[in-house]
């Protein structure tokens, strides 16, 4: 046997006098770690299987478990990181590239935090939310810039085809297959209860899910996994996945393991093949591509679903989303650099792209020095933790956002980022149907309403303290912003002042 | 206003007046007991002797349940005539209690065989009622010898009840074994080795043929000193006032699935009845208690005009002895009548399941009685052994076995 | 210190208006009075007037108001208008010296029209074409400000409190059908007289009082098409949605008041199905223009005005006639003073716009 | 009325609702002092059929054969629920004969324990219910 070069990162830490041995930690835990002795009527844990997923912390009855973080550590070194010198172990072991799951979790910039929200004092009144109405609707799609007369002189009402959302969020992509047929259904029943959307990400529509159409996006991706007419049909959007924010540049990787039984027949590939969507889409190579793609997808749809477009932040991607607006996209999707996925090479998930803030307020201002910002609405994510991720990305000049790591952290998540390895604890990233079933879609559900409800209400809440009771009032209105912490460039890329100004 | 008169205040009468009530709610009920205590369960008379019963706890019903169900009782009387033709029942001291419906829940009395010089014995006892146990209470001291006749259920539980209260036990009986008539030779010796554990003496294949003041002599020779004597010998069932009435009776008085005589507006329920054993499709009287409260209450509902059936009585036994459980269910086949039996044995415990014709039809359980009811449940509802993995029942009762379907309607609807 | 322009400042106010449906001629007499008893709602930060119908021998011109920090900035600026217009008339708009009024800039008037030649060279309307020379003038001449550029009509406005503006202004001796007052209460001492309401642009004036809490959004919306908000004030920014909507994109007021203070959704729900689509469609095409925050607003224009509460009703504004004229003011007390006998007086609901138009012909 | 129901597509099999009854229906305000080191008696049961698993405990039933056939009196139906009187009961286990669901157990003092639904213990709210970590058990109306 060959040296372990790498100790485990964790320790599974049991509480001897409060351990009552009822097995619930061994029962639950996909990757083994925990065992019974009954000679000694004692669990045992093996913690090199440990992921740091709490699904055993979670689910002890006695509170008699803990995972820390293990303090074996490699001699401290400022240069050589204690992770950087296991990747190369792990690399020098395996020859491969090295994979992980969810967002970038590296220490960069969260501009987010660097941005304070103004409230309304004196000269102009704070509006309570619970005694006056708060709105929070918003609608998606391209907006005409000529009004025009109809032959009677009333207002011609026509308009491109719209998605409304009862507030600011949606579910964004998560295919079927990445993640598991009852973590759709619960954003398939939890958006069509709030009126907003999920998105079917890269894999598909499960048969099951087609009564959720009126609040799904469907995507279409490189991959061209699961699309065919009835599919664009269903969905009352398509989105036309360019890249992703986790993984810019490059495509994806669903390994045959998971294309199983429901995920095969939704993906249109055999069982078992591994599904592999290209880097870029082999019928788009410049924008003018696109713009075919997306008149494609128009007619096949009769023009009454908006199409979004969804890319990577990227450097420039200002002039990027100014080509899209002009491409007969109704709504711009960008996604930052700390947005999840399932899996991705880890040197690019975490070196390339960048943040969503910047890239939202070049994107809005560019679109508005171009006076076609009304041609498209703009759809942000990647990171957005909170109601006040929210309020700031609508501020800057967001129409909407997209959000996926926060709903299935609602679902249970718990960011051990080892969705790869197909064993989610949580039932969320997997498809095998012991560990699938734990996700109850009536919880599932239930929770991602409360969330949205939450952040709902904490959104009227901060509207109603800058006297804002409408969310389109709020939409680019980046004097509401101020910045802390932030150079002249920053300030400057941001469009807003800096605190005290 | 209808009036329904109900004879004896057992477990079948409360059963009645119940069901009465679920069907009407202003009748006039008069319930006549010759017992001067409101309703108790008889076998529970052998828990009060062990202490594990007062006379407080051991009413089956709370102090105010029949004026709650507004039932009149006339303790101490007893009904000695029927007369179906008029409809009225008639009491000892001569009332005469006119009816729309009647039911005779008469019980049963015991069996005592004429022995030769019982009269000779000063302290004999029956052990049925709870006077019965109350003077066997009074007459017993720490020294008391006791002599047991019968090792039946009655008898067998009245040492259990004497147990540390008198000097020594002994129990005889005519059968090779205890408790014959519901288990088989191996079980019974298993309840009679906790028994003897404990300290009862037993004298089997033997009984007392003669008395002569306090000693028995018996049928093999030997003689038995005694201080008490208690005669558990068997039960009759009280048929006489039916009969006497015109009602059919044969060992019990014969009644339908609606619990209803052969006579116009006359019900009985109840150990003095005789119905079917769907366990083996013959008429017996099951002189249990289940049957007596279900029965109770079926003929209280048809009296009152309600429609109730109770046609699934089977024979069932739940009797521990110092801590050891004996369950026992329906009919056992053996193998020259179509029979076959499942057998596990291990370390003081038996389990005996009895199958014919594709149907459960009995079992005993020595010991190890963890949810004996699903075997039960089978037998009384005729679940037919093809709809259910029998091999992972005999194993293990659980829901599992019965598949699916079943298991979803018992718990998710 | 910062001026207007180069930060933003909020500021309370008074506001008072009268309009003849008749198209009466009032002097300013009456107007000015009308803000005596709302003093307090002023500080002496700033005060103005507009005036509908008081140039009618120049109707057919611009007449274009400016302030001048000297000479050479009106020299630099007449370069601009002469490139442009025609110049019928330039004069310096007569003023009484008030011991009040202190700094006073260089004021003048100019009744201009756009040359046929340079408006067919850019293929222009001429209002177009004049409201992007006073963007021009306003934010590329150093030291000059066009504050008023409609037809047949004047804004007139000063550092100072309002009653004694209108006197500094002579007021009365103008006749109009139409007036509009405004008192400023701003929460710092710019002291520029730019800064001073009504804000105007074309023939649309508007006096407002309140603290939109919409700005940025609404600025960053209307600068695509072409608006340059120099002075960062609510006032300016109505001022150019109102010309935004009503004269480039077509609405009447009623349409543009569906916009601006849009109805609640809710409200929405409970129209008719026509009203539902038509309502719906302004505030999804225009959802950018909706103002919130407290304001109540008068919208001046040729031949009406518009008056208007934010959709919370968030600040006062009252509404009486009496014979031809309708008064709308910040304060009861107000109206009063211009007509004692005022009937009808009521508040307008949130969001509900009220408007006066004089008949054809009479403006 | 409601009723706990089960809800087999959901149940995890991590036995947690044994656990919880136990500690509901141990009379102790901690769990650890209530079950370390005891073999538990829990009024609910996991069941296993196949990779399949669900909880079995008391229906409650509309016409319930325990009370018919309770010899003490003990058990009765109140509300709805089927409850024992622990004074009363003699341990004669007729019950365990006749529950065709086996959720009759006797318990340590040689008497007999079910599910009460917890209306009179600490929990007050059925613990299996409360403790299910996905719903695989639920009370409610149907």
């Amino acid at each position: 046997m060959s040296i372990s070069y790498i100790y485990p990162e964790f320790e599974v830490v049991r509480n001897p006098s409060r351990c009552i041995a009822c097995r619930v930690c061994e029962r639950q835990c996909a990757n083994e770690v925990h065992s019974y002795d009954a000679e000694s009527g004692l669990m045992l844990s093996d913690e090199s299987k440990c992921v740091d997923c709490q699904r055993c912390v979670s689910l002890c009855p006695t509170r008699a478990l803990k995972i820390v973080k293990s303090d074996c550590r490699l001699r401290e070194n400022a240069n050589w990181s204690d992770n950087t010198i296991k990747e190369i172990y792990k690399q020098a072991g395996s020859g491969g590239v090295l994979l992980s799951s969810m967002g970038n979790p590296n220490p960069l910039p969260v501009y987010w935090d660097k941005i304070l929200i103004n409230a309304s004092q004196v000269t102009n009144p704070p509006i309570d939310p619970l005694r006056e109405p708060m709105e929070t609707r918003v609608f998606l799609g391209s907006k005409p810039t000529e009004m025009k007369r109809t032959s009677d002189g009333g207002l011609d009402c026509t308009l491109s085809p719209q998605l409304e959302l009862s507030m600011p969020v949606m579910f964004s992509a998560m295919s079927y297959g990445s993640i598991s047929y009852n973590a759709h259904e619960s954003l398939a029943r939890a958006a069509s209860e709030l009126g907003l959307y999920y998105n079917t990400g890269e894999g598909g529509l499960h048969e099951d899910f087609y009564c959720y159409g009126e609040n799904t996006i469907v995507q279409v991706a490189s991959g061209r996994f699961g699309v065919h007419e009835e599919y664009l049909k269903a969905g009352a959007a398509i989105e036309i996945k360019m890249g992703q924010g986790a993984k810019p540049g490059i495509g994806g990787h669903l390994p045959g393991t998971k294309i199983v039984g429901d995920v095969s027949r939704t993906r249109m590939i055999p069982e078992g093949s591994d599904a592999i969507s290209p880097a870029p889409h082999h019928d788009i190579y410049s924008i003018e591509d696109l713009r075919q793609l997306v008149y494609s997808l128009k007619e096949a749809t009769e023009y009454k679903k908006p199409v979004i477009v969804k890319v990577a932040a990227v450097h420039n991607i200002a002039a990027i989303a100014s080509g899209i607006a002009r491409s007969g996209a109704d709504i711009i999707a960008i996604d930052g650099f700390r947005g999840g996925t399932g899996a991705a090479p880890t040197r690019i998930r975490d070196n390339v792209g960048i943040p969503i803030e910047l890239a939202l307020a070049a994107v809005d201002q560019r679109l508005r020095d171009e006076g076609i910002r009304g041609n498209v609405s703009l759809v942000v994510g990647g990171s957005i933790r909170s109601a006040s991720d929210v309020v700031k990305a609508i501020a800057l000049g967001a129409d909407a956002c997209y959000i996926a790591t926060a709903a299935v952290i609602a679902l249970g998540c718990h960011l051990c980022r080892t969705c790869q390895t197909g064993k989610c604890n949580w039932g969320i990233a997997t498809q095998r149907p012991e560990l699938v079933k734990r996700l109850n879609p009536d919880i599932g559900s239930e929770r991602l309403v409360n969330l949205m409800t939450a952040w709902r209400h904490e959104i009227m809440e901060l509207m109603g303290g800058m006297g804002i009771n409408s969310i389109e009032a709020l939409r680019g209105n980046r004097l509401m912003l101020r910045g802390v912490n932030l150079t002249e460039k920053e300030l400057e890329i941001l469009g807003i002042s800096h605190a005290g100004e | 206003m209808k009036k329904f008169v109900i004879i004896g205040n057992g477990v079948a009468a409360a059963g009645c007046i119940e069901g009465i009530r679920s069907a009407d709610s202003d009748a006039l009920i008069t319930v006549i007991s010759e017992e001067k205590h409101p309703v108790y369960c008889r076998p529970l008379i052998s828990y009060y002797l062990e202490g594990k019963t007062d006379l407080e706890r051991i009413k089956y019903r709370p102090d105010s349940f029949y004026s709650d169900n507004g039932a009149k009782v006339c303790y101490g009387r007893k009904a000695v005539r029927i007369d179906a033709e008029a409809k009225k029942a008639e009491l000892d001291d001569g009332t005469l209690l006119p009816y729309d419906a009647l039911c005779i829940a008469s019980g049963s009395s015991p069996f005592v065989p004429p022995f030769d010089g019982l009269e000779t014995v000063e302290k004999k006892f029956s052990f049925m009622t709870l006077d019965d146990a109350l003077e066997l209470e009074k007459a017993v001291s720490r020294d008391s010898r006791v002599l047991i006749v019968g090792a039946g259920l009655i008898g067998l539980k009245c040492a259990e009840g004497l147990h540390g209260r008198v000097g020594n036990i002994t129990v005889c009986d005519l059968a090779d074994r205890v408790l014959s008539s519901i288990l088989d030779g191996e079980c019974a010796a298993l309840v009679q080795r906790r028994l003897e554990e404990n300290g009862v003496s037993f004298m089997l294949s033997d009984s007392a043929v003669r008395f002569d003041g306090n000693r028995a002599e018996m049928k093999s020779g030997r003689t038995v000193d005694f201080d008490i004597l208690v005669l558990a010998v068997g039960v009759r069932a009280n048929i006489s006032i039916a009969s006497e009435a015109g009602a059919e009776c044969v060992r019990g008085i014969c009644v339908d699935t609606k619990l209803h005589t052969t006579l116009p507006g006359i019900y009985a329920a109840g150990d003095c009845t005789e119905g079917e054993d769907i366990s083996c499709g013959m008429r017996r009287v099951l002189a249990i208690l289940p049957n007596a409260y279900m029965q109770g209450r079926c003929a209280g509902i048809c009296m009152a005009g309600g429609d109730d059936t109770f046609d699934n009585a089977i024979p069932m036994n739940s009797i521990g002895f110092f801590g050891l459980h004996a369950m026992s269910a329906g009919s056992y086949f053996g193998a020259e009548l179509g029979g076959e039996m499942y057998e596990n044995k291990e370390d003081g415990k038996i389990k005996r399941l009895f199958t014919k014709d594709g149907f459960l039809t009995g079992f005993i359980l020595i010991g190890d009685i963890e949810r004996a009811g699903i075997y039960t449940n089978m037998i009384r509802n005729r679940i037919p052994l093809s709809e259910v993995d029998f091999e992972l029942l005999k194993e293990n009762p659980g829901l599992s076995p019965f598949g699916s379907a079943y298991r979803m309607s018992k718990l998710a609807n | 210190m910062k001026l207007e322009g180069q930060v933003r400042i909020p500021s309370g106010c008074a506001i008072s208006a009268v309009i003849s449906r008749e198209g009466n001629r009032m002097t300013g007499e009456s107007i000015i009075k009308s803000m005596i008893p709302m003093h307090d709602r002023s500080n002496g930060l700033g005060g103005g007037f507009a005036a509908y119908g008081i140039y009618p021998e120049y109707r057919d011109f611009y007449a274009f108001h400016m302030f001048y920090d000297d000479d050479s900035s009106r020299e630099a600026c007449e370069r601009v208008l002469r490139e442009g217009f025609e110049i019928v008339k330039a004069e310096i708009i007569p003023v009484k010296k008030l011991p009040e009024i202190t700094d006073v800039p260089l004021i003048w008037r100019y009744f201009i029209t756009p040359l046929a030649s340079v408006l067919s060279r850019l293929q222009l309307d001429e209002n177009e074409y004049v409201a992007r020379t006073v963007m021009k003038i306003n934010s590329t001449v150093s030291g000059a400000y066009v504050f008023s550029s409609g037809k047949n009509m004047g804004a007139f406005k000063a550092v100072g409190f309002p009653e004694d503006v209108g006197r500094f202004y002579r007021l009365d001796e103008y006749e109009a059908y139409c007036w509009t007052a405004h008192g400023r209460y701003p929460t710092n001492t710019p002291g520029w007289w730019g800064g001073a309401h009504p804000f105007a642009l074309l023939d649309y004036s508007i006096v407002h009082n309140g603290e939109i809490s919409s700005y940025d959004a609404n600025r960053r919306y209307i600068e695509m098409f072409g608006y340059k908000c120099t002075l960062q004030t609510d006032t300016e920014v109505i001022t150019y949605i109102a010309d935004y909507l009503i004269r480039r994109q077509g609405l009447t007021p009623e349409e543009a008041a569906s916009v601006i203070a849009a109805p609640f959704w809710s409200t929405i729900e409970t129209k008719s199905d026509v009203m539902k689509k038509r309502l719906t469609f302004l505030r999804t095409v225009y959802s950018s223009l909706l103002i919130t925050g407290p304001f109540s607003i008068v919208l001046g224009y040729t031949g009406g005005l518009m008056a208007l509460n934010d959709r919370l009703k968030l600040r006062s504004m009252v509404v009486a006639d009496k014979d031809d004229k309708v008064f709308i003011a910040s304060e009861e007390a107000a109206i009063r003073v211009m007509e004692p006998d005022a009937g009808n007086v009521y508040a307008p609901t949130g969001g509900e716009p009220v408007i006066v138009n004089v008949k054809d012909g009479a403006y | 009325m409601k009723r706990v129901y089960v809800n087999e597509e959901w149940c995890l099999g991590c036995h947690l609702c044994e656990y919880n009854c136990a500690f509901a229906n141990s009379g102790l305000s901690d769990m650890v002092k209530a079950l370390k080191g005891k073999i538990i008696r829990p009024n609910v049961r996991i069941e296993e059929d196949g990779g399949i698993t669900y909880a079995v405990s008391c229906r409650h039933c509309d016409d319930p054969i325990c009370v018919s056939s309770c010899i003490s009196g003990a058990l009765s139906k109140n509300d709805g629920t089927v409850c024992i009187d622990h004074d009363k009961c003699v341990g004669c286990l007729t019950c365990i004969l006749v529950c065709p669901y086996g959720c009759v157990s006797q318990n340590e003092q040689g008497a007999v324990q079910k599910c009460e639904l917890c209306l009179e213990n600490i929990s007050g709210y059925p613990a299996c219910v409360q403790g299910c970590p996905n719903r695989a058990i639920v009370y409610e109306e149907r």
